[in-house]
């Protein structure tokens, strides 16, 4: 842009930042004319730490946005080609959607001052208005980016037979109303609000039960509801094998998810602080411990390494040092990644065996893990471990149960009672892509080629 | 010795699998194709322009069977693969001059 | 690298930037030597804010980098899977041809000083050697990748059809001189330029016309020039449809589209201010409404929720908000973005109804989104609009339009009757992967599984 | 997390980092309760410099971790569908297992102080208990992602015929011993370490030969042990072509390589200097240089411009500037990737002639440009070039194929004489991934479609 | 009723299809195969090694028809698959015992 | 006439090919298939759920030949195609009225 157009920016948008000019070689964080005083000096610091704080804040939300394409890649890999398309345009409009719902009321409910119980104010971004403090835009699109990550959760273990149009309404649900009153709980303090569970000292640093468990346990009430998919378990309730249709796919959106859980975790400090060493060392000895731990366990219990079962388990080594990623060691890391990692595999194996039919393992990676995560959080803090401590951690693990599961499990039974919340079998078998779509995620090639075998 | 070829709907595979065993086949060869006919298939949609895919997914199931459980093969056929709609399929039975087994040079019906 | 050679680096390359060294523990911002004076640590204020400048403009253009692959994966996605390795290809030179011709001319065209038309010196980085500023460096590294984007906006539009070679001269003549024109009269001044357009004072922040009108206009000449791919149209002109061979190409293509987005606009500060916050808001605001409208709109008047419509739409989106994301307020980010979701896709109903085969869109997308973002930065303006800015801005979008198609229009003419532009019919049907390149994107695995069915 | 705990873990776990509240708007950098003085002020400076050498090196570290993704893609592309699980748990181990490994043994051996020979100490991260100082942590884990990027280069030459419990033991040999010991000698005393190549001015800024060449020779080594694929090569021993499986996913892996590598080459300042903007652009132009070089010589050589050789230019390109991306000038890096583009393609060419079967050419790109990159580095030495700087050059490059080629050919030939380093040939041809993991990369779907045809 | 088998290049099959319904044919099983014959392949180059592709992507068209239209059908495959290049393909007559309609268990001729 | 279907394990279709040159041939016809009989899958396993796959991975090769060297060609199979494991494939003869090349309209003998 011309120098014109930024230094009317910064005039009439947002505070001074004449730094903004800085490459242009003209003095810019301290005043230029009047020589510079101790305290000018002094707030000019602050100013270009502020700037620090900023910048890392937006790219660790930007870290944390791609992790969108993460869990579309894993949970298309996972499930079958024929509804590729569906889950692709789920996790879409878990992010578009979400970004919106969550722009108009979410953000108020969660971080806006309210009655304790939740935030009444600060709706569509109104506070910027009053306090003309620009931290309001990188915090609101780091929590964006939070509450779609919650969102999409849902979309793998509900895989393959969901309506379009009713997983539609359960994103606006619980981006807009279930995930942020927890979150006003657990949160509302990094903003204006404030909740009884932080007050209580609820450790959850980036949200191993704030955004995994909610999520993994509004998955396991919708997995519930809907019940498993054609063919998935035999007449007499033993599971069949129903192979995901792309590893590489799932491989590349486990790479992506641990490398926007970087993002996730350091960036929770919402500060360029010494502090982001520690926990990425954490972040990435957990989820490496996780993979290793979890393909062990398979290759143990299942005879083979299985690959879906390691990628489960470095996922669930994230989840799991979420929210301990700053109170505990690199040696604890490891320690909770090894237990994630062997967890999760029992865990798939658990649901499996109660026919809870969960394509991409979600409610055992970020339920149950970051239930684990959490209690890990209270049990290995490095500021030593307190039956006060594991109390409250218990508190907030069983609070987000009750609270996710419950709302879920009524939410989707009456829409299960009103529009319907499953396709029908001729859909299902057909897929989820020709039906709900018009679309197929792969062209049939031959017959597309000069449009034969089509007619318009 | 005749030559059977079915063609089915591709997710009634098993059940015509098994059906085929209970009439005492043995070994079977699935191609997957694409049917024209009757059946019309669900109209898509790309971008805006509507196409209807004319030619569908379908399975053929080719089996070699000696005369005597000619008849039995092709009640399994149709009680297995039949839903009564549209698109079900067809059986053909064609004449076959003789079969080899590869593996032993067996030649004809104890080649099945 | 050992201290030895970092200061070395420093002293040969680089003005001294002592804090190279910072984390040995050692003053570095600061001469450690005498006791700091108020104006010394003014300076070194003034040199670590300039430090964090250089990240974010670094970061950001790395983001945009990565654009290049979202492209690669959209365009190949939605074309058919015999020519997935050329549109492979042609991304890869769009980047590669693209970064050497910017290198020679283009950046020299675009910033250096010049008689008001364009720039005519600067070329190869050269004004490092007088200036000894590296800050030409971090900005000719953000400058190269939005050329290398402008460019490969025409590779989608044209798939399927068109000579490598002769794609490859489109990309050194757009990327050399067609687009650094334009942008030395609307960002000339960024540099050492400046432009006629700037100086009336057209707002394009972060380039919905200099880069994506500009690209959208000269794919619209490329792909009236090439035509429609066989069977595409009716011989009574009904188009026909020709699916994409992978939509979930598609999808993560346009997730990283996003991701690196936001380098795209809040990087264009080019220094690290509070102004990013608002520019990411913005910008993630108005990309989710246009998934969303675009998605409404192609069930509404489409029967289905097509995923390839809703894609578009979120780029939609995107593009729309390129130009105003810095003088915008959120709420009108979203009224852009859902102008530009509905917008896109009655504009690629209508081009199909034109007859112009456009496989991704990239017309409507890039141009005509492009086109509407450059007036609704005027008509949004947070500042207040004026008959006078519209007009500034009306000016600017009809001039990109003249130039870039007018001049990509001649030159495909004039290719076309040289080296000639289309691949034969032949070569069209069996594909251009074997044809241009003699590869399959797809080997034909049981046939090469033990080189089978080849003879070397 | 709540402002509680944020103080809370800045207590007990990290030096105190008042910044961390930055965003709450009290003053941090600067102790808030006595008046600035020019002591503490300047305190304050060097603080927030460290800050931005903290969230550059994290960021470059993050940004190199998704190379492994990108390793993963373009190995899995430029092989069969039938060993795509395989290479990418091969991956994902060289990551997982390569994390652990070099936190319990390698970092120590690398960059611990010791006999000169290599580090005896330092292992676990143990010396944040007695120094306090989390640089350790953000330099560990940038170093971490160097080694799991040298131990993956193997997993492409030895790809689709290697038993997976021998790879791992590869893994756990190179980045607990191999690797770590040649570092230690060149890159030791960026930390408590410091080696005798170093110490004659050595010059590998980001590790053209530390990290690829070394990876290059093990590769060597293991494909000249294992020996070629089933069928690569005719009885009369001329090579057969084996098409790769994917090469969307190739150009996919290649382009977030050279994304990673902006992180792996300007994150090698592990500090906020204006030095990474050329490091940047050289790195850019060589990648673009090669890419371009490598296409005309295949299409010169081999009648087409071939999609796979391009695709190693590029990364030709990027190992080249690898080790000069700091002390060369622009103009230089062109010429460097411009070499390295086509010497990649006659050394592909090369090793098929001798027979030396290397999939996706992991020798050529990372062994053969490496140790041109280490020359380069001298020959084009900005601060001027003498007989001393290439001998010494000359010196790490042999050494770097003694050291890694002899220690991996041996390793290899014991583990082939103890447990056997090769699959079956009935596994070979049926593939890895059934027997290796039981898995399939790509699900039969009509097979798998409400499980016809499987049988729990 | 006859079988006919024709074996066409993949971009004909709009145009053969037509011709097939225009015989009266209302249902057809189409398979993706690879022919080797006398047409060669462009020659391919993976990496340096040069090599020719043998198999080529053809089309096999299965047809079961009623003698009496036996004739049009294959002219029918005549008219609308002919280039007169080398690969063309072919078309195959082979006898069939008996045809099924699965969905309505009708046999014979009426089944087709 | 006869058309003779060699059901083959994938990896030996270029001695097949090589070895049915030899016996005459100038054209076949293969598809991919999946063939079920004796020879049992590798178990997998998916996510701790174990299944056989009963559907393996096989090549049909199609070729139509002279009476004169049908033998040639069945024997050409039998040596090409033989590892004495279960799962070497069926060769199945049948018999066809006509074949037509589609490029110069020949039929019969001279149209194979
Ligand atoms: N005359 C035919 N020759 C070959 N295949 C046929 C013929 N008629 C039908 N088919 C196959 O049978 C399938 C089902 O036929 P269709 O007419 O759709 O339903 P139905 O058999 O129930 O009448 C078609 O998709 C096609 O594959
Ligand atoms: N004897 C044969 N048996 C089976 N299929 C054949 C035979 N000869 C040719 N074909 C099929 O016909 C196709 C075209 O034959 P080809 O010899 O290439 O050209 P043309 O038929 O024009 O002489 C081949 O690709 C193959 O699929
Ligand atoms: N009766 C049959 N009809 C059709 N195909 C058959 C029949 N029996 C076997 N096949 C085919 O032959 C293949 C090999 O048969 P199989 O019984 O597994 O081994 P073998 O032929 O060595 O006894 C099977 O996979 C199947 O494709």
């Amino acid at each position: 842009m011309s120098r014109h157009i930024r230094t009317f920016v910064s005039r009439i948008l947002l505070p001074v930042s004449a730094a903004a000019a800085a490459w242009l070689g003209v003095p810019t964080v301290l005043e230029a004319q009047d020589a510079p005083t101790l305290e000018s000096t002094a707030a000019a610091i602050e100013l270009v730490q502020r700037h620090a704080d900023f910048l890392w804040t937006l790219l660790a939300a930007i870290l944390v946005f791609l992790m969108q394409a993460g869990f579309s890649l894993i949970e298309a890999g996972m499930t079958r080609a024929k509804n590729a398309v569906n889950i692709c345009m789920k996790n879409l409009m878990d992010l578009s959607m979400g970004s919106l719902v969550f722009w108009l009321v979410g953000f108020g409910i969660m971080f806006g001052p309210g009655g304790g119980w939740f935030g009444t104010s600060g709706f569509m971004l109104s506070d910027y208005a009053t306090d003309q403090d620009p931290w309001l835009y990188v915090f609101w699109i780091f929590q964006t980016v939070f509450a779609a990550t919650a969102a999409t959760i849902v979309s793998g273990a509900m895989a393959e037979r969901t309506k379009f149009t009713t997983y539609m309404m359960y994103t606006v649900f619980l981006t807009g109303f279930v995930y942020p009153v927890f979150g006003s709980w657990a949160w509302g303090s990094l903003y204006k609000g404030g909740g009884w569970l932080e007050g209580l000292g609820f450790i959850d640093f980036a949200g191993s039960t704030v955004v995994h468990s909610v999520g993994g346990w509004a998955a396991l009430a919708g997995a519930i509801v809907i019940g498993p998919r054609l063919g998935r378990f035999t007449v007499d309730g033993r599971p069949r094998a129903m192979p995901g249709h792309n590893l590489v796919y799932a491989t590349l959106g486990m790479f992506i998810l641990w490398f926007g859980w970087f993002g996730f975790n350091a960036g929770s400090t919402t500060a360029a602080t010494m502090d982001i060493a520690l926990i990425a060392v954490n972040t990435n000895l957990s989820a490496a411990a996780g993979a290793v731990a979890a393909m062990v366990t398979a290759w143990t219990f299942l005879k083979k390494p299985d690959a879906t079962m390691t990628i489960n388990g470095a996922l669930a080594g994230l989840v799991g040092i979420t929210a301990g990623c700053a109170n505990v060691t690199p040696g604890a890391s490891v320690l909770i990644g090894l237990t994630a990692g062997a967890l999760v595999v029992f865990s798939v194996l658990f649901f499996d065996r109660r026919q809870i039919d969960d394509p991409v393992g979600a409610i055992s990676v970020h339920g149950v893990c970051g239930a684990w995560g959490t209690l890990a959080a209270g049990l290995f803090n490095a500021g030593g471990v307190t039956l006060a401590i594991i109390g409250v951690q218990l508190v907030g693990i069983v609070v987000a149960f009750l609270w996710a599961f419950t709302t879920m499990f009524v939410f989707f039974k009456l829409v299960d009672m009103t529009f319907g919340i499953r396709v029908s079998p001729e859909e299902e078998i057909a897929g989820l892509d020709a039906f709900e779509h018009g679309n197929e995620a792969y062209g049939p090639d031959t017959f597309s080629s000069s449009a034969a075998g089509i007619t318009a | 010795m005749k030559k059977v070829e079915g063609i089915i709907r591709p997710h009634l595979l098993e059940s015509v699998k098994t059906a085929l065993q209970d009439a005492g086949v043995v070994g079977m060869t699935v191609t997957e194709v694409k049917g024209f006919g009757r059946q019309k298939g669900q109209p898509e949609s790309y971008r805006g322009t509507e196409y209807k895919v004319e030619f569908l997914p379908k399975l053929k199931v080719e089996v070699v069977v000696a005369e005597a459980i000619l008849e039995d093969v092709v009640s399994a056929f149709l009680a297995a693969a039949k839903t009564g709609k549209f698109g079900d399929g067809k059986v053909f039975v064609s004449p076959l001059d003789d079969v080899i087994r590869i593996r032993t040079e067996e030649r004809g019906e104890s080649a099945i």
